[in-house]
């Protein structure tokens, strides 16, 4: 069930320079179906700023009700999370969207991409398909160079392969991840993507030319995070259930969308 | 009665013959049709819900972003998207119904006629005890807050709703005029039941990195605390110039804000992006208040409104 | 010149051929005459220093409580006290003609003839760059907002004032008006050398464990933070109806406010309310503006005005 | 020289509900010509409330550039401050207004009124005058009832005689400082005094009947602090010298007037 709970920091990492990772207390919030593709809404502690920051689970352990948070310090609400010290609180809600059905990837070949800011969902999404057992898991990761990667490490432990491809060429495959998924001749059965939109619909058109099923995680301002303001819809093929029209709320519905579902 | 209930004050209000156990409503457009917040709040602790605007056909709304913050505020763009009166009707209504609180349709259009239209549609559903008309939505184009700047355009589209109405009707004013008091007395003259204001002040916020727009639609109406000293100042003057009930809103954030539209001469209240901030907050607003008249000695609700002195 | 000076951007501004160092001003009324925030911030690195507002003979304002915060905003009602044109003239201005910095004195009347008297008076005095006529005070009972709100006597004053100027007039625009395009078109038509926005939003506080009004003057002008998505929208739409320069205002508290203004169309910016939580605030804008536009390679100011893109 | 300066929490102690005392470390202030009756302008962190609060210094140690605030919680300003801990910082305006001329009040037998959260800056007061040296030094301090005394025992520090006055009649003389004053038939050579309007009031006839000079410390809402807004002013007998009308501005031409020149 969604609740707003507190949530304090256990602890604060600098990944790579803009990017940190922090753990958080959340012993009143209901992990019970709590699924990996799914986010938070975090409120900044600055009384004038005043709604929820929409952040990715990265990690949860439903057991020690942590959740762990990886972003980059975009503005002011991600700069107070960064700064926040241990023990310090935060007002979450959570725990929001649809997320992944893993059990509908489960025993195939998923291939998981991640675009810079867009990687630290998938973590979570590895972690969750490699306890599910069977199945074969491939993490594309595209940075900017060598000096920007983050949590590609951490992969290792989920994914029977991690590619990593770079911007510059400074490490890995130079290129997109497409051009690295191209270039390595994956064969998935379904694709997972989080990242840019212009990387999105790139995945979109490879899954479209391999024939297989897609599943994009989509970024949008939101207000509520629960579906009432209607901030957040993107574009769907098909007339939404909810909106009587072709527009689905991304913190609702989404935020991942079967990607013959949406129009970017 | 329990002896306990008969030392605590009355929080019961009346707009047009409608009675409300609170003179807490939610704004329309941030409280959807309650579905969602029924699993944070109490709906039956509200003394309203007011829904999102609902149009005779559906509306797409805006292009995206729709939404961004601002200092102790936000910008909204929606445009109005909302999947149309049958949809409403069939899927929202019957929830509504079912929740022991007040039912105020928030009711637009692009024109006269479909401002018509809709209500004439609404009618003949179950369960609607107000209309809310939303003559100053800033961000469609056409229809919305051209009847909300206008004098003579409001006291006539709300004259031509009156005599269809099948239930008391409420105008939700704009604030992105030069004389409130003016919109106030058109809207009466016209019939309105009530008056609601305000609704959102026309902004704008450039990124100024990209040196682009951030909503797509440049302008959105801008909403929360920030606004609440104009809201009061809005409330208080078309309190003034009328005699139907003002219910009043704009950055509430708590009991005291609540107090203060009503000092200032609101009858209700209304409380929209605070929601956003606080799930709970609206039923918190309504036991606040309780507490507010118990720690003045004061016996009824109603005596707050108006009740400011130099 | 050195070398580090050649690639540096330029700051320079114009204004009805006054050229500014740069596009920073202090807003009326928010940085007295200069003398006392001159203890925290050289003058000379603004680009104009505008005075609070000077009527002909002395002015006592509004009772107190005169001022009162809001959430990211403040309330003021002043009611433009002043001590008269004369000692204005006499203590104040020989202080700013020395501080290598453009001196904008704001006028203010109650009536159409009050406004000349001040202008014509000052005509004669050493320093003056421009004068900027401030009709959209909210604070006093007659004149000031009175010409702000209607088109056509914003047009006459504007026309009778550059009659008898001495100087290039600014017209200092009220965003208390339903459609600020149109008030900026009859600041032009009358005359006006550019124009200046936003004064303050009338709004109301009311204190409700003493349910009275904060302020003695029941309503007060808000500025600050909270109101810059409404001063930026009204600036593009200014600037969009409107061939002279604008002056954008209202709410900024950053280098990247600045820049914001800019980017809607302001020609340069003033800082107010700002200036009571940060005393440094007006130089260090100056100053962020410049590292902006050396970030973005971007060589003169005038580039950003009006740069903005769908 | 005023400036903004940051003030580093040294503690906080409760001295009676709802009234705080705070010592602050001022490294970064001019304490060249600080002066008992000034006060300082405290910034609130939270990004909400820009203006500056004034609190009227309560004791200043210039050596050690410490000033100590004593104020009552009364909105979101102080009740911040009072929740802060040590270390944690604020920034300051300093020093504000005129304050006492203790000169002019050396040698004489001074009669020092304080009136419930008027009653801080009469300790620094007291403090300095002690410190000139000769005469003769008279506290007459107005609370409500006897359980919210607070720095009644300081004051004994510094004064030849501590008189107590309290609305309940608790404790000390019942009545108001007035009434103490004239019970105890003092007889003073000039009076100073801050409190509320009505007690002011009460003074300046009081000193009017005694025919001695008498200091009131005024307080109006403020914005500035420094004097450009003329937010804080008050009606004067003679034409102000700054306002050309009769405004005096309290942030600089007081918070300390003579009570003949101001008519309250
Ligand atoms: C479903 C979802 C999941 C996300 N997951 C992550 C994540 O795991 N890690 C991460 O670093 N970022 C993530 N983001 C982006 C993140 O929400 C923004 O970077 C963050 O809100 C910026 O807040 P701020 O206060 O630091 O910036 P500010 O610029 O001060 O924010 C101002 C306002 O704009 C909104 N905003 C600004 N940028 C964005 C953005 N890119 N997307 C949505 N809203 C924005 C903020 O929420 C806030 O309301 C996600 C966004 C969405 C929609
Ligand atoms: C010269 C001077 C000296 C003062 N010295 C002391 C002192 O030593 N101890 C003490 O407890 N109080 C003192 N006060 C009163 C103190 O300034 C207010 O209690 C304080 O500003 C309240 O701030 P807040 O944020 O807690 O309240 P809020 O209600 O949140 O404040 C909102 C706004 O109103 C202003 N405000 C509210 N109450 C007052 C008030 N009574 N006077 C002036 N401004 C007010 C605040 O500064 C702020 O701008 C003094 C006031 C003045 C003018
Ligand atoms: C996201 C959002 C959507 C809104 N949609 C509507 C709407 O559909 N109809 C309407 O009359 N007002 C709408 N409003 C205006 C609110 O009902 C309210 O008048 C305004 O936001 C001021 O109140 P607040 O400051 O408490 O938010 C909307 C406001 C927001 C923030
Ligand atoms: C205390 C105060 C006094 C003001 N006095 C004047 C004035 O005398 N003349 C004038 O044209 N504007 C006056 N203004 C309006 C400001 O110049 C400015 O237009 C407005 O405050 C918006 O800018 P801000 O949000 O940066 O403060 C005053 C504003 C404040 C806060
Ligand atoms: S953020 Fe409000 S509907 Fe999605
Ligand atoms: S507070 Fe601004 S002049 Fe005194």
């Amino acid at each position: 069930m969604k609740s707003v709970f507190d949530a304090e920091i256990i602890g604060t990492e600098c990944l790579t320079p803009g990017i940190f990772s922090t753990w958080l207390s959340c012993p009143g919030a209901d992990f019970a179906e709590v699924k990996p593709g799914q986010f938070v809404g975090v409120f900044p502690n600055d009384p004038s700023a005043l709604l929820p920051r929409p952040i990715s689970l990265c990690e949860t352990d439903a057991e020690k009700k942590t959740v762990r948070l990886v972003y980059r310090t975009a503005g002011k609400g991600t700069a107070e999370l960064s700064g926040a010290l241990p023990g310090q609180s935060f007002r979450v809600l959570g725990f929001l969207g649809n997320g992944y059905r893993t059990d509908a990837l489960r025993g195939k070949h998923a291939v998981l991409f991640g675009g810079g800011i867009g990687i630290p969902p998938m973590l979570e999404l590895a972690k969750e398909l490699r306890k599910a057992g069977e199945g074969r898991i491939t993490a594309v990761l595209g940075y900017r160079g060598a000096e920007s990667l983050f949590l590609d490490e951490e992969f290792g432990k989920y994914c029977d392969e991690v590619i990593i491809s770079t911007d510059d060429g400074s490490t890995g495959i130079h290129g997109t991840v497409i051009d690295a998924a191209e270039l390595s001749e994956l064969r998935p059965d379904v694709v997972c993507a989080c990242g840019p939109m212009p990387m999105l619909r790139g995945i979109k058109a490879y899954a479209a030319r391999l024939g297989v099923q897609a599943f994009l995680s989509l970024e949008e301002r939101m207000a509520c995070g629960v579906g009432v303001c209607l901030g957040c819809v993107c574009r769907t093929a098909h007339k939404d259930a909810h909106s009587n029209v072709n527009n689905a709320r991304i913190c609702t519905e989404g935020p991942v969308f079967d990607a013959a579902e949406v129009e970017i | 009665m329990m002896t306990s209930d008969q030392s605590r004050p009355s929080l019961k209000v009346s707009i047009a013959g409608v009675v409300l156990k609170n003179p807490v409503m939610t704004a329309s457009g941030t409280f959807g049709s309650g579905m969602e917040y029924s699993e944070f709040t109490d709906l039956s602790r509200l003394g309203a819900v007011v829904t999102k605007g609902v149009s005779r056909e559906p509306w797409t709304g805006n292009p995206t972003p729709r939404v961004t913050e601002t200092a102790s505020g936000m910008l909204n763009a929606i445009g109005l998207q909302n999947p149309g009166a049958e949809v409403f009707i069939r899927r929202d209504l019957p929830f509504l119904r079912e929740q022991d609180t007040r039912v105020i349709v928030n009711v637009c259009g692009h024109s006269e006629e479909e401002y018509l239209e809709a209500v004439r549609f609404l009618n003949d559903a179950e369960g609607i005890d107000l209309y809310e008309i939303n003559v100053s939505c800033p961000n469609v184009k056409e229809g919305g807050i051209a009847f909300g700047q206008d004098p003579e355009k409001l006291c006539r589209i709300t004259d031509r709703i009156r005599q269809i109405s099948a239930h008391p009707i409420i105008m939700k004013l704009s604030p992105n005029v030069t004389d409130i008091a003016e919109m106030a007395r058109a809207a009466e003259a016209g019939g309105a039941d009530a008056v609601s204001l305000i609704n959102t002040l026309t902004g704008m916020q450039i990124d100024v990195e990209r040196r682009r727009f951030v909503l797509a639609n440049r302008t959105g109406g801008l909403s929360g605390p920030a606004i609440k000293p104009v809201a009061v100042r809005m409330v208080y003057q078309a309190a003034q110039a009328v005699s139907v009930p003002v219910i009043g809103m704009g950055g509430i954030a708590t009991a005291a804000d609540a107090v203060e539209f009503m000092l200032a001469g609101a009858s209700a209240v209304a409380v929209g992006m605070m929601n956003f901030h606080n799930p709970h907050v609206t039923a918190e607003i309504a036991e606040g208040i309780e507490n507010y008249l118990v720690r003045h000695g004061i016996a009824d609700v109603n005596e707050l409104v108006g009740a400011v002195t130099g």
